[in-house]
């Protein structure tokens, strides 16, 4: 057992895969000496060279195109884009390239490629710092796309996504990279569930709280305060969010019979929309009220000073459980 | 179905601009073969071909004229959806596809069928996606051909890629070597990608040769909406040499081809080759372009055809008779008919072919959909036996 | 009264625009003398000049940036996207920069750009040409997104869009181009609801088909077939996907109880997801049955001679109106 | 709230690449003036300035200079969330900006603080996005400076649109045309959005000069990281003029941006200069630089400092005393003072503006989350005043 940050686990796990592979690259700005902004890569150039941990030109779509052209070559590279909001410049690459060869190619081509992005507010950041994307990445077909909430998740599930075949979107919530957690690092592996699979976090009787990455801690409090109020909420950690583990989800739901949903990414078109609408189609008999969604605004991400108003905190939560009572 | 959208006619008063005049660049140019067929030397690129070779360059040259027509023919009678010709580039691509050796690897645009041609890729095989059949689908690793990118630019950061990969395999550094070339036009010369790929291959001196056939137009666009600079001066911007070679010589272009793979694989880093060139034909069969340039520029380019300055060249030389001429037209007929023959008889894919090769490994939500695809049409057919 | 085709209705609603604004100009790929490979902008640059309507270098990036500039300046860009998958090296310009400036300005600066994308598949192309992906600037606040499914529509939205102070991405259904209808050019933007209005196609008592673009047809159709089996099927045509008009849209689903969603759209978070899970909160109690989605499955769009088996079609939506009979 | 990124230490055993030696460059680069304060003479930027406009240009270094190290210090005071440092970039930044006039358009990133201030944006207004109170919200049609752009490269391509907006106002041809200034940095080089810039610029000849700032890093990349050959040269390959200045000579740099500008404003297309400075601090309050760099190469920079070599020249010249640098330091201390009180006193948003002007029209659903919002929190408020 190791006591481990969310980063630290991150760069761990990064380590185990390349220990593991030599084909597995890490290509990225300031992934190298500095080891990225957030030393989700310390070290790894010192061990393992500057070829196999690669400083790249400022120009993510130079970024993902070369790791694709590494990955026709028999690499396994992980992209480390710097923030979610310059995930953008690369979006052509990704849609048009990295989705679609393996289709394209009948199979015959592969792209084992991972990209790394560390997304969501709550850092006290400037603009294009704090930005929730995954919804866009989840309606393109093609990709996988998963996020982290705890240590041994991180550590776990970036061996997994580098392990697949296909490309994975990978969302970090970066204002979690300092919870810790003890790690079994020896066995944890061999000991996890498959990478596409939904995490019960919190059992529970009353109601469904579905939550990913930087939410899961915020919904778990939001439990914690609705069994103070007597209500006993389960929580799950949804873990994989394309595809979406619909079976462990409406399970839940079934027995539960109230649902919200909680992301920091706007309300409108985010992935609480798919969600909800699945599990009404899945649940539709068992349902005691709508399934609510507890989100981001339909606006840019705010300024610091007032992302805290922004950003589903546990009351809103709470409030949003509350609501499925009074249907 | 095809949406047509050829059928307008020039608008009235209008006076279609002509492109780039090549005469104006012509002293940069690189040329060993003019068009009157008369063999030239140029001190950088000295070449050796053989009678045999050069024989084997018109029947490649003259069977990817074929290939083309045939598809330009079977899209008319509604067997292709779509086909983008070579015509008039049939030299760049035989003249770069042939200097590449087996081991490199060639990253293609959509119109490199000559290089296809080069690298084994069947014809027929090919037209499928042209047919609407598959997307692609030929081994890229059988071929050292990569499929065709139809979204402009963005191959050329995979073959910086790829090229980095062979860097990191160890691959570079003697004749021996390997390299690669990515392929691309005169618009897409304006696409960030290409920028990028270009930036990204000078800085890792990756071992990769950048193909641009500047065909003068880019759909309606000729090349001074593009570029204000003739294309093979970018290179030096970022760092490595640049040369604009006549596109229309097969020589030329395969003598500077093979130094820049050559230069690439022995580890000297990237270079731009600028095939200078001229689209005779339609950019795609969707396309109509007299609306936009004059038939006098066409004409103009005709007498610097690819082709015909080969043959001159052999038969001024005498190295070949009028019976290999007729010999690889026959040839050329016979890989036309076949090719009718194939693509009329090709398979229709299978609806649930959909659902296939989405991803490598299985998929929760494509399997769900599968089957529910599955159950639907098996509801109608039932439907329709139960009628 | 004019017979206009939808491809030819847009380019009188462009002439129009820029006949009552000097500022308005047209950019992109091919649009002047070639008047675009659908012809929309056929004739403008004859008439109005190079400087009006601007023939760019093969750089969609480029092309929106350079239109945002353009609006900073005071003028009011309609750029013309070739095909919808060429839109994504544009992405970054758009979500970084055409969506937020507003904001980030405080509301000093105003950026009114459209973004014409011809739109979805049924035209036999090859690869790119075919998309649908809509939902991915749904999701992005600051944009405002519509979808004109016939002539007069076009001819009136798009001169409402150019209009807006805000960006508007407007999605052209590309295999409806050339369906026709008679127009009264000269009344039809007086006589205009709202751009961010829903439109009651086809009223109908029994179930509500929700669809926009090159759907509308295919579900007015549907509705057809269904009347033939005794179904009174409504059909609204969205028109506007963001925002939504959802007070139209509810109290359609208010009156049937039963809604289907039909885009060519993969599904799998397509806007129809965040259509459902609004409807379902909305009319909660007065659902007879799920909201279901028919659409584009999680897949990229397929090759051409099985694209009739990807796209939604009668078949498909009467069966989805069936289904919300079997609850 | 901010993560603070900077808690490690230099690994074992690691050795910190410096960035490109910039005397292996030297003669290429514009110079007027030396580091120790001596006036040089360059046949193609002859320059007249008068003590006056010596002494102003002295106080802006100074002026800017002590804006960002209170800017520094309120950020570790927790005032500001963060802050991106010009320390070294005084004299790129002042010359430059000087040499605008005032119906010229700039577009800068985000560290062109100094530019900001002879734009007339007063430092506090432009802290408030560096407090996270809101992102920007100068007028930029009021001081002609845009707001600043994040995303790194963006802004190149909003200058050049804004320039193309120029040429179709008609105010391009003469000495009394406008013309643009699009800032960047030497990693924003990479980008295709620069590259893009560039070729639009050259091909429509839009009026616009582009002003890299090659402080020889991007956050902890050095320069050969991004680029194989000197970053003026880009130019070339796009079809327009490029020039390295000193760009810690402010007279340098104010003479070179003046011609640059010049020639755009009468027509003559784009021009690229890249001003060849370092970054003397950390990348932003962030960062930590020892992790990257040598403390040498930060000392050898020293000796070229901006502000030494204006103070040289002007006590060398005796074009001010010490009643003048006293008086500006005192004014600078004043500047500071100001800054510090008003910063703090900075009212707080109201969490309502989350909602505001996210379109500039009505918005159905920002309405409805807006009535949400409020209806909520009355709720909350409610609850806590029944407690
Ligand atoms: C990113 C992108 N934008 C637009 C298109 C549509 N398009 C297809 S080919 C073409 C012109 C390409 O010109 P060029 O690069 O010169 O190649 P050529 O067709 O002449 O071989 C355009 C604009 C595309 N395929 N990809
Ligand atoms: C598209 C994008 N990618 C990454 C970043 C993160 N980032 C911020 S500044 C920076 C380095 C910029 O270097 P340079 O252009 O040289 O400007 P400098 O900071 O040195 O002034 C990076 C990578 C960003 N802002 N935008
Ligand atoms: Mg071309
Ligand atoms: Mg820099």
């Amino acid at each position: 057992m190791t006591t481990l940050t969310l980063g630290k686990a991150m760069n761990a796990g990064l380590r185990a895969a390349m220990e593991n592979d030599p084909k597995v690259v890490i290509m990225g700005e300031d992934v190298g000496r500095l080891g990225g902004v957030f030393r989700i890569t310390d070290g790894l150039q010192k061990d393992f060279g500057e070829d196999r941990v690669i400083d790249t030109p400022l120009a993510e779509s130079g970024i993902v195109g070369t790791a694709i052209g590494l990955a026709l070559r028999g690499y396994r590279p992980v992209v480390e884009i710097q923030f979610d909001g310059f995930v953008f410049p690369a979006f052509d690459q990704i849609v048009s390239q990295l989705a679609k060869m393996h289709m394209r190619s009948q199979g015959l081509v592969r792209l084992p490629v991972v990209i790394r992005i560390p997304y969501g507010g709550g850092i006290g950041a400037v603009e294009h710092h704090s930005e929730s994307p995954e919804a866009l990445f989840t309606h393109v077909a093609g990709l996988r796309v998963v996020s982290c909430a705890n240590p041994l998740d991180a550590y776990v599930m970036i061996q997994q996504a580098i392990a697949s075949d296909d490309p994975v979107i990978f969302f970090e919530p970066k204002r979690r990279y300092y919870e810790k957690a003890d790690i079994d690092t020896e066995g944890a592996v061999a000991a996890a569930p498959p990478l596409h699979t939904t995490r019960v976090a919190r059992p529970g009787t009353d109601a469904t709280v579905l939550a990913y990455g930087s939410m899961v801690k915020t919904a778990l409090q939001a439990a914690e305060a609705a069994a103070e109020d007597g209500r006993d909420v389960e929580v799950l950690d949804l873990r994989t969010l394309s595809p979406l583990d619909v079976e462990t989800i409406s399970a839940s739901v079934n027995r539960t019979g109230r649902c919200v949903i909680a992301h920091e990414a706007p309300v409108f078109g985010g992935i609480g929309g798919e969600i909800a609408a699945r599990i009404t189609e899945a649940c539709f008999y068992r349902l005691e009220a709508p399934v609510l969604r507890v989100g981001g605004y339909a606006t840019p991400y705010p300024p610091a000073r007032i992302e805290e108003h922004y950003l589903p905190d546990l009351d809103r939560i709470c409030d949003a459980v509350d609501r499925t009572f009074a249907y | 179905m095809t949406v047509d959208t050829s059928n307008g006619a020039v608008p009235a008063g209008s006076s279609p601009r002509s492109g780039t005049d090549p005469a104006a660049s012509a002293p940069q140019l690189v040329q060993l073969l003019t068009p009157e067929g008369e063999r030239v030397e140029h001190p950088d690129y000295p070449l050796e071909v053989s009678a045999e070779e050069v024989r084997a360059i018109y029947r490649d040259l003259v069977l990817v004229r074929r290939i083309d027509t045939e598809a330009i023919a079977l899209q008319r009678q509604g067997e292709l959806a779509l086909w983008a010709s070579l015509l008039g580039q049939e030299a760049a691509q035989i003249g770069s596809g042939r200097a590449l050796e087996p081991r490199d690897m060639a990253f293609p645009t959509y119109r490199e069928h000559g290089v296809a041609w080069v690298r084994g890729v069947d014809p027929v095989t090919l037209m499928r996606m042209w047919r609407g059949v598959n997307m692609g689908g030929w081994d890229p690793a059988e071929h050292n051909f990569h499929l065709y990118t139809i979204v402009i630019g963005n191959q050329t950061l995979h073959a910086v890629g790829y090229a980095m990969g062979v860097q990191r395999d160890g691959n570079v550094g003697d004749a021996d070597g390997e390299a690669v070339i990515a392929y691309f036009g005169d618009g897409a010369s304006s696409q960030g990608d290409v920028s990028e790929a270009f930036n990204f291959a000078a800085v890792y001196n990756a071992p990769v040769v950048f193909f641009c056939q500047n065909n003068q137009w880019a759909i309606s666009e000729p090349t001074e909406r593009q570029t204000r600079t003739p294309l093979y001066h970018r290179a030096a911007g970022f760092g490595f040499p640049g040369v604009r070679v006549d596109g229309n010589d097969v020589f030329a272009c395969m003598a500077v081809t093979r130094a820049a793979l050559r230069a690439a694989r022995e580890g000297q880093g990237p270079m731009l080759i600028e095939a200078f060139t001229y689209r005779m034909g339609a950019h795609t069969t969707n396309d109509d372009p007299t609306r936009y340039r004059l038939a006098a520029d066409v004409e103009t380019w005709k007498l610097r055809d690819p082709i015909e300055r080969v043959k001159a060249y052999l038969a001024r030389n005498q190295l070949a008779d009028q019976a290999f001429f007729t010999e690889v037209d026959d040839e050329a007929g016979e890989l036309a008919a076949r090719i009718r023959r194939e693509v009329r008889a090709m398979p229709e894919p299978a609806p649930e072919t959909i659902f296939e090769h989405v991803y490598a490994e299985p998929h929760a939500l494509i399997e769900a959909e599968r089957a529910e695809f599955a159950a639907y049409h098996a509801s109608f057919d039932a439907e329709e036996a139960g009628r």
